[in-house]
């Protein structure tokens, strides 16, 4: 019953997007540029901090849209983004680096130059997707979060195709996680905040198995390689 | 009374499971079952000649009706005598050749009650559903029974096919009956509400899932596009199993066959000549491929085929009699009556002779034709039962499968002359004739290697148990006395088969024609007539007798065999089975020709079925191949989510 | 003389003709070939003589014989005699002729070939053995060109019992499909005779004596007098389904029915010393030749030629 | 009332203290006793759902943010029958797995607490009435159970681990973007921020979204959970972390893990069928025809006992997924053979665990039925069963579609599919169950619960093949409610 009392007035949204658009549009280009690094650095660290970069965006663009807009769960996710996205997993990802002493990744599966043609590729797929599918909903501001939470997820999903690290995979999937955060603040913003903690929660708890399944996968193969694990056959 | 039957079959299984000794295990399963099928016995033939019985067991979708009318008293009827004789045959048949071996013989005393309940059961069930699940346990059963000695390869592989080949006909079976079931209202599986749906079904249908079904009974009645299973399975089993097979199983098929195409679908043209046609060619082919073999059990087994082939034809000649015209009912009924009487004929010689294989097991261990022979000498009586067997196979005068092939024959050449319909049953009474001969090859064959001649391999004299031989001979007279009384079988073959022939009013035929005299003579307007059969079995003898007497007051003396001139009967003189028809094989081509694989080999394949089976070994293991796309690293198939993902964003996009 | 008696009576003549006349037709036969190698011969009597002697021989037994050794002569010879009361010979009907008896006589002969194998066969004498095999290859593709032939006669008669086939034929013919048919079921017993070139079972030459190799005695006597009845009853149905007319008449049936056997006999013993012996590959191929022949028939038959 | 909050409330945190405690108390005969009572008063309870469902009862409670309708209680019953067998199976059996791949006894106190939270995640999932949730729990699965399936740490156990984390989570992803479509569309269209979240909302506003949008959502739908269903061509992690889990575990994934994704699907398409059009449809049977033939087929030249068994699941998945194309009955059928599947995957699963334990491998075994005959002979029977032989339960589910079709050649094709299924694994097993005795050490000492646990779900099917009336009351009511 709680849902239907606290109906919050958002007939105005759609009035202030284009605010929306201007603030979001130079939050979102940058994300786009963290996401390069994150994908496409050699050095692990350099993605781990690409990614607080790219999580420290996220929050900002949380946090102007609660302030555009008379909704103030907003601020909790953002809250929550911060403590979870900014210090939490960063903070796991970089204590296994430092535990398992790497500092560059594996070699990549993919080789470097075709790599970037196919980050550019995937940015431009994404941004394309993100303005010519055919949803009547999305006002044009929207449009601009969409295709970047696109773009995000396709970069993020390529990371784990082209690269062979388990921790850059790893950081890979913080950063799809990132594409779907923007998502939920483009198309789901109105959702109760029980939804956004579960899969925030969910979220960290993948990462965190992740990284401890890759220092087991260190422990037991001697690499971080999830390209060279193939003694399964048929 | 039913419901006891199906007690006592399930309670013949649960004490085979669970009893402690092992040895009163078997045998308590096979004395219960055979105490069950005397019950059957007595219960069809009282529904045969008095009312048919009707009852229900649960409620709801999963009610089982049951319903003994006078077409399933009819089978029964005939089943029982094989389900009787050979259970009581497996009490000692079981111990000799297994228990005494110190073989555990549990799955057996579990399997062979249930299979005998199962075939019982589809006879009986007046319900889709429980006819699929009679079916399946039918099939489940004979499976574990067929693969009882697994510890042979050869066993296990021609399980597998069995297996295979009865479930893709119960999948066949399962179409037909869902099919129909979807177009009941409301959703019921009884047989009436089925033939209600199917003649409000539409075109596609009305013609196909008749052509369905049929295809599911040839695949189990072994009929010969898909009759590869059967030559493998047969062999197999335990002597007794392959006996119920032959005797019991193979007909199963054929009542579905009768009762769907009369009283759930209609009797067409089409149906007739798709049991007919595949008949014909069953008859010849099994008959063919019975004469080169050299384990005893496959010739039966193609044997059987041949056989079967026969009662198909009839079958399906008088179906398309009828259905051409109603005005031939009465051909059309003789017809269907012949293709039954054989059917009744071959569920006793059949059962004798696979039973017979089985004494020989005991004996000698051993199918092989090559290495046996001579045993005539240690097992008199057995040698006798055989020759019975054998004789009425071949369709001497007067045994039983004379006077069954005799009917068909003559019923099939009284209807050749009628028009363009009868063009394949005129064909098919040629080579029903030529199968004849063929019969008769590889029957002497059959007797003549295992039971004279030479032996390779030494055997003690003295015959087996008693209760082994005397089902046999009991299956052997009844050889001879439903041969020279052909009559009798008629007179309860006719009121079976006229309830679905409505237009021959068999009543007015039987005014006043009491059983007794029935066995004497059937109505004259029918081309059968018993006292020919009389005759002939009375007069044969008699000649015999005064020919006999006529030669011998004289003095017999007993001398060793002329060897050509060697000392010592030479083992390696023998006339191997396999080139005992050499000649014909010579002249019929390699496509006949037996491919032999080893020296000793136990299961020799025609190429023919070789042709049949190979391909799908190889399609299979071309598909197998498609595991390798599970190999490849993690990266991979990540790609192939996000390609996916794109792909289906695209669609989005593009429309 | 009213008509059971009739029947009865041309019945059981039928039954001594069908045991005497073929002996006596084999040492026509036998002088007729001598005549031809430009030999004196055996006197016309020999083969009755032959047979006469055998009867009062001892029976000599081999050791591994089985009992169907000891029956099997007789049994063959009972089911010919059988046969021979049902196959109508000098006149129309037979005494146990009932409806579609043909079949029942084309069985009853097949019988006696397959008992007369048994008996090879369990003799316990692997050269018996070789015999009895050759002779169920042959005989048994003999019978099927004599059982498309007879199936042919019966489709074109549109009858089954041999009265009326008879009848019939004597209404219709001459036919086409008939008289190959019929031409077919002489070459058959010509075949089952075992003359040259077909003498292939007994194999003398080459495997001494063949199937009868262990026979003496009576047995030898009832086993060569059922293979001579045999043939005899072949060709009593092929002569009578070319020439059907007289059979019709009680009077003129007898004479008439001696005549046209003895034609064939002749034509038998002529022919017999033109060939040379065959090979049972050979053999084989003439028989499959003759089964070809008769499946024209059939086919004629079906198209009501 | 009082049974609405106990099911919502309390059960879950029993489940969850258990869980707490067995990590807690650590592995011993106290904590064994404690799980053993904690599953069976969760059967209890499950039953007790089961049947207030049949009498038509829905349950539901905190603003119909937790509803219990037919399928979530068949599914919930399901998943405790599947639960507590794995529990009673893996007190031996994890014994005999720590000792074979070196690891502590003690820690396997982690091993429950895991197993724990699974089976509460999937109760939540299941009970979830809203949609994101429900996204939630099917995540939480895979988290959890990725832990368990790498429980060996051996390289093989981890490969598998590691991919069946990164496609499911990769693979979810999609599902979120497909709910959030829906959401705020609805929301767009409404004005109403709740009503795209909750099912029984989402069913009545379905009709009002705009059908490019819904199919583009349920197609992002249907890939997402698709691939934690195990569909194909979305498959590929499955054969791997179902050979490589341990036996309980491999039972646990294949018929509820799995299940959760097909449970979700069903889920929304019952939710989204008034609007769905034809493209979903043929997308639906394409994907069950697919996930049929890939599966069956890469069966045929398997060695390896488990994995035969996982590529079946991928077939059994699709034939739920082409089940499904047909409404409403295909849904019935669709929830009948999740059932039927789950509880008999799991049963073949665990036989298979036996065997394991007792020779040491999972291939290349043959001669069981000499050696030990009531497990080969339940192992052919439960393998009969899985593939839809009357009289067992998965008969009428998988042969069922077939009243569906009413097309010859899709039923053609189906039925060859469903053949190739069962000559395949059929055959394997035939070799693995006949034969001649092998020469393997074997180790006698388990004990006879490991193989009564998986006899009694083969029962359980048998009885409900025999007298199916409940199964197809409930699975009848699933559709609908």
């Amino acid at each position: 019953m709680r849902h239907l009392n606290n109906i919050p007035d958002l007939s105005g949204f759609g009035g202030v997007s284009v605010q929306v658009e201007n603030v979001v549009i130079p939050l979102a280009s940058c994300m786009l540029v963290t996401a390069f690094f994150i994908v496409e650095s050699r050095r692990l660290r350099t993605s781990a901090y690409s990614y607080i970069a790219q999580s420290s965006l996220l929050v900002g663009v949380f946090l102007s849209i609660a302030s555009l807009i008379p909704e103030p769960h907003f601020y909790i996710w953002a809250i929550t983004a911060a403590i979870t996205k900014v210090l939490i997993v960063p903070w796991l990802v970089l204590r296994t680096i430092a535990k398992l002493g790497v500092e560059f990744e594996e070699k990549p599966v993919i080789p470097t130059i075709p790599s970037y043609i196919a980050d550019f590729s995937l940015m431009i797929l994404g941004f394309w997707f993100g303005f010519n599918l055919p949803l009547p909903i999305l006002k044009p501001g929207f449009r601009i979060c969409f295709g970047t939470s696109l773009t995000l997820m396709f970069l993020g999903i390529y990371g784990m195709t082209g690269k062979s690290c388990a921790i850059k995979q790893t950081i890979c999937l913080c950063h799809l996680e990132n594409g779907i955060h923007l998502l939920l603040a483009t198309l789901a913003y109105a959702t109760p905040i029980t939804v956004e903690i579960g899969i925030l929660t969910d979220a960290v708890l993948a990462i965190a198995i992740m990284l401890y399944l890759s220092t087991l996968i260190k422990r037991v193969s001697g690499s971080l390689s999830t390209y060279r694990l193939s003694s399964l056959r048929w | 009374m039913l419901l006891t039957v199906f007690a006592l079959f399930i309670i013949a299984s649960l004490l085979g499971a669970f009893l402690p000794s092992i040895r009163w295990r078997s045998r308590i399963s096979c004395i219960l079952s055979s105490i069950a099928s005397i019950i059957l016995l007595y219960a069809s033939a009282k529904a045969l000649l008095g009312s048919p019985i009707r009852q229900t067991i649960f409620s709801g979708l999963a009610s089982i009706p049951l319903e003994l009318d006078r077409l399933s008293a009819l089978f029964l009827l005939i089943f029982s005598i094989p389900y009787t004789l050979t259970s009581i045959y497996s009490i000692k048949y079981i111990e000799d050749e297994y228990v005494n071996a110190g073989i555990d013989v549990r799955r057996h005393s579990i399997c062979f009650p249930i299979f005998l309940m199962s075939m019982m059961g589809v006879i009986l069930v007046r319900s889709g559903l429980w006819l699929i699940v009679f079916w399946e346990l039918m099939s489940f059963t004979s499976y574990f029974l067929i693969t009882f000695e697994h510890g042979k390869r050869e066993v296990r592989d021609a399980g597998f096919i069995y297996f295979i080949m009865s479930h893709i006909a119960a999948a066949l079976l399962i179409v037909t009956v869902i099919s129909l079931a979807s177009w009941t209202h409301p959703p019921s599986f009884t047989y009436s509400s089925l033939r209600d749906a199917y003649h409000r079904s539409p075109l596609p249908a009305l013609i196909g899932l008749p052509i369905i079904f049929t295809i599911a009974m040839w695949i189990k009645g072994g009929i010969v596009p898909v009759h590869f299973w059967l030559p493998r399975a047969y062999p197999a089993a335990p002597s007794n199993v392959s006996a119920l097979f032959a005797g019991v199983m193979e007909k199963v098929p054929i009542f579905l066959l009768t009762y769907f195409t009369f009283r759930i679908f209609d009797p067409t043209i089409l149906s007739g000549l798709l049991t007919c046609i595949p008949g014909i060619i069953s008859m010849v082919i099994g008959c063919l491929y019975a004469i080169p073999q050299r384990d005893d059990k496959v010739l039966l087994a193609y044997s059987t085929i041949g056989q079967v082939g026969y009662i198909w034809f009839a079958l399906g000649a008088g179906i398309l009699l009828y259905s051409y015209s109603r005005s031939l009912a009465l051909l059309a009924i003789i017809l269907i009556s012949s293709g039954l009487f054989h059917l009744l004929n071959h569920s006793l010689f059949k059962p004798m002779l696979f039973t017979i294989t089985g004494n020989v097991l005991i004996k000698t261990k051993s199918r092989d034709m090559d290495v046996l022979g001579g045993l005539g000498r240690a097992m008199p009586i057995t040698s006798i039962a055989c020759l019975i067997g054998c004789l009425s196979l071949i369709g001497l005068p007067p045994f039983n499968g004379f006077a069954s092939k005799w009917s068909i024959y003559v019923s099939g050449i009284a209807s050749s002359t009628v028009n363009m319909v009868s063009i394949p049953i005129y064909v098919g009474v040629a080579l029903a004739m030529f199968s004849g001969t063929l019969t008769a090859i590889y029957s002497l064959k059959f007797y003549s290697e295992i039971f004279s001649g030479e032996s390779r391999i030494d055997v003690e004299a003295g015959d087996v148990s008693a209760i082994i031989l005397i089902p046999e001979l009991i299956l052997g007279i009844l050889c001879i006395i439903l041969g020279v009384f052909p009559g009798v079988a008629f007179s309860a073959i006719f009121p079976a088969v006229q309830p679905m022939i409505p237009e021959v009013d068999l009543a007015e035929l039987f005014k006043g024609v009491g059983f007794l005299y029935s066995i004497l003579m059937i109505p004259t307007m029918l081309p059968l007539s018993t006292m020919y059969f009389i005759l002939l079995a009375a007069i044969a003898p008699i000649i015999f007798v005064i020919a006999y007497q006529l030669a011998h007051p004289r003095r017999t003396s007993i001398q060793p065999t002329w060897l050509g001139g060697f000392r010592h009967v030479l083992r390696d003189t023998k006339l191997v089975a396999a080139s005992f028809y050499s000649e014909f094989e010579s002249m019929l081509g390699s496509f006949y020709q037996i491919r032999v694989r080893r020296p000793r080999i136990a299961y020799p394949e025609p190429n023919a079925d070789l042709v049949l089976v190979k391909p799908w070994i190889w399609i299979g293991r071309a598909l197998g191949e498609l595991r390798r796309i599970q190999v490849g690293p993690i990266q991979i198939y990540v790609a192939i989510l996000l390609i996916l993902l794109i792909s289906f964003l695209l669609m989005g996009v593009i429309g | 003389m009213n008509q059971l008696t009739l029947l009865i009576t041309s019945s059981i003549l039928g039954g001594f003709l069908t045991i005497f006349l073929p002996p006596l037709y084999d040492g026509i036969h036998r002088k007729i070939k001598a005549r031809i190698h430009c030999r004196v011969g055996p006197p016309v009597m020999q083969t009755i003589y032959d047979l006469g002697k055998l009867m009062v021989k001892d029976d000599i037994v081999p050791e591994g014989a089985s009992s169907l050794f000891l029956y099997a002569p007789y049994l063959a010879f009972s089911y010919l005699l059988l046969t021979s009361i049902m196959v109508p010979m000098i006149y129309l009907r037979s005494a146990i002729g009932f409806t579609c008896d043909l079949i029942l006589i084309l069985y009853l002969l097949s019988s006696s070939t397959i008992f007369l194998a048994l008996g090879g066969l369990g003799s316990g004498n692997v050269f018996a053995y070789e015999g009895a095999r050759r002779e169920l290859t042959m005989t048994i593709l003999t019978e099927l060109a004599a059982i498309f032939s007879l199936i042919s006669i019966m489709i074109r008669c549109g009858a089954l019992r041999m009265t009326e086939i008879y009848e019939k034929i004597s209404m219709i013919h001459p036919v086409p499909s008939i008289i190959i048919a019929s031409g077919v079921l002489l070459a058959c017993a010509y075949i089952e005779g075992f003359r040259l070139p077909f003498e292939l079972p007994e194999a003398e030459p080459e495997i001494s004596s063949g199937i009868i190799i262990e026979y003496s005695g009576r047995r030898l006597a009832a086993f060569k007098l059922s293979v001579f009845m045999k043939q005899f009853l072949l060709v009593a149905l092929a002569v009578n389904i070319l020439e059907p007319w007289s059979i019709s008449n009680l009077i003129l049936g007898l004479p008439i029915f001696v005549l046209k056997t003895f034609i064939v006999y002749l034509v038998f013993a002529i022919l017999e010393p033109l060939f040379a012996r065959f090979r049972i590959q050979e053999a084989l191929k003439s028989i499959l030749t003759i089964c070809g022949i008769s499946i024209i028939s059939l086919i004629l038959a079906g198209l009501g030629v | 009332m009082i049974v609405e909050y106990a099911t919502i409330i309390i059960v879950p945190l029993l489940m969850a203290i258990t869980s707490i405690i067995s990590y807690l108390v650590g592995y011993g005969r106290l904590l064994k006793i404690i799980l053993a009572i904690v599953y069976g008063f969760m059967l209890g309870w499950s039953i007790l759902l089961a049947f207030l469902s049949c009498l038509g009862i829905t349950l539901s409670a905190f603003g119909m943010e937790f509803r219990i309708d037919a399928l979530s209680s068949i599914f919930i019953l399901t998943s405790m029958i599947i639960a507590i067998s794995c529990l009673i199976y893996s007190y031996h059996y994890m014994e005999y797995y720590v000792s074979k791949h070196g690891l502590r006894l003690k820690g396997l106190g982690l091993y429950y607490s895991l197993l724990t939270i699974t089976i509460l995640t999937v109760y939540l999932m299941a009970i979830s009435n809203n949609a994101f949730i429900l996204w939630v729990m099917v995540e939480a699965t895979t988290l959890t159970t990725a832990f368990l399936v790498g429980y060996g740490g051996y390289e093989g156990a981890l490969e598998a681990s590691w991919k069946y984390l990164l496609l499911c989570v990769v693979g979810l992803t999609t599902a979120l973007y497909g709910t959030s479509l829906i959401y705020s569309y609805i929301f767009d269209i409404t004005g109403n921020p709740y009503f795209g979240i909750l099912f029984t909302d989402i069913a009545r506003h379905v009709k009002i979204i705009e059908p490019t949008t819904l199919t583009l959502a349920s197609i992002m739908i249907l890939m997402g959970y698709g691939v934690k269903a195990g569909l194909a061509p979305l498959h590929w992690w499955l054969p791997d972390a179902y050979s490589e889990a341990p036996s309980p575990i491999s039972a646990l994934l294949s018929s509820i893990i799995t299940g959760c994704g097909a449970y979700a699907i069903l889920r929304w398409l019952i939710v989204l069928s008034p609007a769905l059009n034809w493209v979903m449809r043929a997308i639906l049977m394409v994907i069950g025809f697919t996930s049929i033939f890939l599966g069956f087929i890469s069966m045929i030249l398997q060695d390896d006992l488990k994995r035969i068994l996982a590529y079946s699941s991928i077939g059994n998945m699709g034939i739920i997924s082409l089940a499904s194309a047909y409404p409403p009955i295909g849904f019935a059928l669709a929830i009948m053979h999740l059932f039927n599947h789950s509880i008999l995957k799991a049963s073949a699963f665990l036989l298979v665990g036996d065997l394991e334990c007792r020779y040491g491998r999972r291939s290349g075994l043959r001669g069981v039925i000499s050696d030990a005959p009531i497990l080969g002979f339940s192992l052919l029977v439960g393998i009969l069963a899985l593939e839809g032989t009357p009289p067992f339960s998965a008969f009428y589910s998988i042969f069922g579609p077939l009243t569906a079709m009413k097309n010859p050649s899709i039923m053609a094709i189906y039925l060859i599919g469903v053949l190739i299924g069962f000559i395949a694994i059929t055959h394997r097993f035939i070799e693995t169950a006949w034969g001649s005795r092998m020469n393997l050490p074997t180790n006698e000492n388990y004990p006879r619960s490991m193989l009564i646990i998986p006899i009694i779900l083969i029962l359980i099917t048998l009885i409900l093949g025999l007298y199916p009336n409940p199964l197809l009351k409930m699975c009848g009511g699933g559709f609908t409610g």
